[in-house]
């Protein structure tokens, strides 16, 4: 059963968290690779809405760009971005929403845009595009990124998209938004956030790896679930979907 | 999954005494077989949203469906007065209606509102006019970049919105050419939505023209097949606007009397659209038939 | 040269004064009529606009609503209502918009609204419609309608579409608003507005008609042009148009 | 009355050093054309603005045209980094580049204002971001119906938006299927448009398909004829997204030097978009030619 690399585990275990979803907000890469593998198993009904403004869509090749042709032809519904923004997303019809990230904190604050000063920036990253509506207006948000200290930090350079901002209620008190995080989906386990103080905690493994090999790559003391799970692994059928349908040329589970 | 269900169990599961119902569409797609059928099943104490009332809503208002109308237009286009509407408002003829009034800009907004999620939608009209002193839900806000205020409506959520359709799919999928009227922000506006169909179709025929799609299978409760479903309004490309019935419904409706006898004779005396469709006889129909005009085909590509 | 009705002489004067205008606001009734008129004679480029979402309309026939599908058929575009008003109106690209009213007074405010109090209406009449926002927002406001003291009223029991308010500068202060109403085509003469005060004054006679007839409709006492001028009576090519191509029943020049 | 004209007529027309330009169009549409035009005509100070400013602002900024970017995503989409974007943002090559940044909602937002004559727009985003706290024309206003605030950003008013079609008329109406991006918004916010159709219709093909019209000619200044114009985006039904193209740029941007090259061969040294279309290649446009997927017909309806 180790014939399965780190991202392909990632990908099905995104996939896996879409059962009872009915539109999810895709993105690019890893995403969308999941949202198709989900769409082929767990959640057959599942629609793919992108902020390019295609709902619905049934792309027949995997699209380098959230704007790529395939997603327009065959799609239920072609539509100006400010309609998709405001009466699917900002009107709460869009129960998941996945993100990246090039820096996360403990309470699943997301930073896309700047590495050191803003004004001054070490690096400019591509800022928030979607981001930051995804994350405050999706139902629930499911971040997908690999576990590394550079990217697991004590403190963002900037937040662009919101977790629970300083944990507690703070979140909730933002006013009508969606629920927020749900999970972090990394190379080596899955993370949860705390009912309460909605701090981020391992709350499974992927087969083969440890806690302390995720704590190496945290930066803060990691909290552990109680009961660590353990996540299956990729079922055959998972990895014929994802290696003979959706990714044949291996571009993004490698 | 396929929604597909009667209007009779539509109206019957969908819209409750109380409720707030739109059966929207601006002269065109206005879904007269819906109303019939809220007639029909007696629904009490309804708040009526439209921007242009329109013979509908002045034959639920003579059949005592309604509490209240929000609303821009209180007419009958072309035509003259709604008489059901003026007696129940003027001398509270079968009851009193309350009306709650904007202008077709600010009905536009309210339904913009409540479809984007919006607690208010900014909009330049109502300035120098006497609505905003007899509607308390009409303010203003400061505008933060610069000096002066700008008007602002609330979101307008109604219960159900039914929205008559050319084509949908079992699903709810919808396609809509012609005037559009205000049938997306209506139908996003809503808790629950209705779509009717002149014709119910594959899915591919909707996926093969995604951008034509106005009303996706997402918000939609239930699909009712129901051709001839709008008249005497019309569906662009299947029949016409039945100008004769508008001109003819000034004088049935003048009295009470005579319109409560064309709401037996042609509502409470059928048990459908599919009746009304033969009561009304193929020569209407003919005379409603329009040519063709076909619009193109474009080329989405294959992409794989 | 007495062979035409009052009727199509406000048509003929209010298609003259589309002359220099590119995009009408279109009105049912006698503004329809007076605009399809001015595109095949002062103004060949007029567009039409209507409210029902309608730009760019060559009507085959003369429609009974402002909604026929007659408008669709062959338009250059066809959009939602809540475009029409934001991107075209709203944003002032609309030079010209035509209104009728159940009263007017001498500043060019209309009442569609309702005749005695609100609450208690001694008539309930339709209500703004688009009456209110084309007021404002058209660049100019051209007012068709006939003559009568019950119509030319001393004050409006409802302001539902203002023209200059109160007079002089009132309306200038609500803000960037179009420059209000530029004429009164009524069944007798035209009447513009004073540059200052603001006040409608008889600015043309059709001919026949005499100040005091005109004088007798109206509830105040009317301001007359220093230099009264008279209207051409129409031209043989207009009432041809008219009787054979616009309204071969009579519905409207009767 | 026709407008047709040349690229190059259109943007020394309509384009001035200092403007504010819009090159839109969300991954489809995006008029590389313009842009190439643009820096042959060595325009300079511009204010670009876009979603995403895409490898066509990389290049203009490369080529020193742009002195600020208002945006909301910076990036080569599906590749990596707009590395010259970088350069002149981290280091101040060729200069130093302002950014006024925003979310994607946020730029549709302003768009959306500046269409539709608003002083500012309301939306639910930036909550909780530290966008707010580097940009100040994000503001808030009171929500006059309840408590709390909303998020507002104001109109964004380009001098000039160059929108990329599949088919307009000489006169500038114009049609686009497939993704619509904010094309509209962004034409109607504008002072002046410039339409570039990959193919001049007559105005009776508009006009059979109203519905698919998105900017009619009362908007339009200048008409451009210019097939493949978007290349490396892409037209839907006409040809795919060069993504080869999109990836290359990562090697080629990297390195001033190696970008300037490719300038001097791509944009410098050619006269315009024929001979681009002529050097690519015909292997490159079969490639990217797709399948046909045709949309099926709709019945407008004679009516007269």
């Amino acid at each position: 059963m180790n014939d399965y690399t780190a991202s392909e585990m990632m990908i099905v275990a995104a996939a896996r968290m879409l059962a009872d979803a009915r539109v999810v907000f895709v993105g690019i890469g890893l995403p969308n690779i999941a949202c198709n593998l989900a769409q082929r198993t767990v959640a057959p009904r599942l629609e793919l809405i992108y902020e390019s403004g295609v709902y619905g869509a049934r792309p027949a090749r995997l699209p380098l760009s959230i704007g790529d042709p395939c997603l327009v032809s065959g799609a239920v519904g072609v539509m100006p971005i400010s309609q998709l923004l405001q009466y699917y997303l900002q009107r709460g019809l869009i129960d998941v929403g996945f993100l990246g990230a090039a820096q996360i904190d403990r309470y699943g604050n997301l930073n896309t845009t700047v590495i050191g000063d803003y004004q001054q920036p070490k690096v400019r990253l591509p800022g928030s595009g979607g981001a930051c509506e995804i994350a405050l207006m999706c139902r629930r948000v499911l971040i997908i990124t690999r576990l590394s200290r550079r990217t697991f930090v004590e403190k963002l350079d900037f937040v662009t998209s919101p977790g629970f901002l300083e944990g507690g209620d703070a979140r909730a008190r933002l006013g009508r938004y969606g629920e927020g995080p749900a999970a972090v989906i990394t190379d080596m386990g899955i993370f949860r956030f705390d009912r309460i103080t909605r701090e981020m905690f391992l709350a499974s493994l992927y087969p083969g790896c440890t806690v302390e090999r995720v704590q190496e790559q945290v930066s803060w003391p990691l909290r552990v679930a109680d009961r660590l799970g353990t996540v299956a692994p990729p079922a055959e059928e998972e990895l014929r979907i994802l290696r003979q349908e959706l990714d044949p040329a291996g571009r993004l589970r490698m | 999954m396929s929604k597909l269900t009667t209007m009779r169990e539509a109206i019957a599961a969908l819209v409750h005494d109380g409720d707030c119902v739109a059966i929207e569409g601006f002269t065109h797609l206005i879904c007269f077989a819906a109303g019939h059928e809220i007639i029909r099943q007696r629904k009490r104490d309804l708040v009526l949203c439209r921007l242009t009332p329109d013979l509908i809503y002045d034959q639920m208002v003579a059949a005592g469906c309604a509490r209240k109308l929000i609303f821009s237009y209180l007419g009958n286009p072309g035509v003259g007065s709604l008489h059901a509407v003026r007696r129940a408002v003027e001398r509270g003829i079968p009851a009193p209606l309350e009306l709650e009034e904007y202008t077709h800009f600010g009905m536009v907004a309210r339904y913009i509102a409540g479809a984007a999620g919006l607690p208010f939608y900014p909009l330049h009209t109502f300035a120098g006019s006497d609505l905003p002193r007899v509607n308390p839900l009409i303010r203003r806000v400061e505008n933060p970049y610069g000096s002066g205020a700008v008007y602002v409506v609330p979101p307008l959520h109604p219960d159900v919105a039914i929205i008559h359709v050319q084509r949908a799919d079992q699903e709810g999928n919808a396609q809509i050419w012609g005037l559009l009227g205000v049938q997306v922000e209506a139908a996003f506006a809503a808790q629950h939505v209705i779509v009717v169909a002149e014709e119910i179709v594959d899915e591919a025929v909707i996926r093969a023209d995604p951008n034509r799609t106005v009303i996706p299978a997402l918000i939609v409760d239930a699909v009712v097949h129901e051709p001839f479903g709008a008249h005497p309004s019309y569906v662009q490309g299947y029949y016409d606007r039945d100008t004769e019935a508008y001109i003819a419904w000034d004088a049935i409706s003048r009295e009470p009397e005579t319109l409560q006898q064309w709401l037996d004779e042609w509502v409470y005396g059928l048990s459908g659209r599919a009746e009304y469709v033969e009561k009304l006889g193929g020569q209407v129909w003919q005379r409603l038939k329009p040519g063709d005009a076909w619009s193109g085909r474009v080329n989405y590509g294959r992409y794989c």
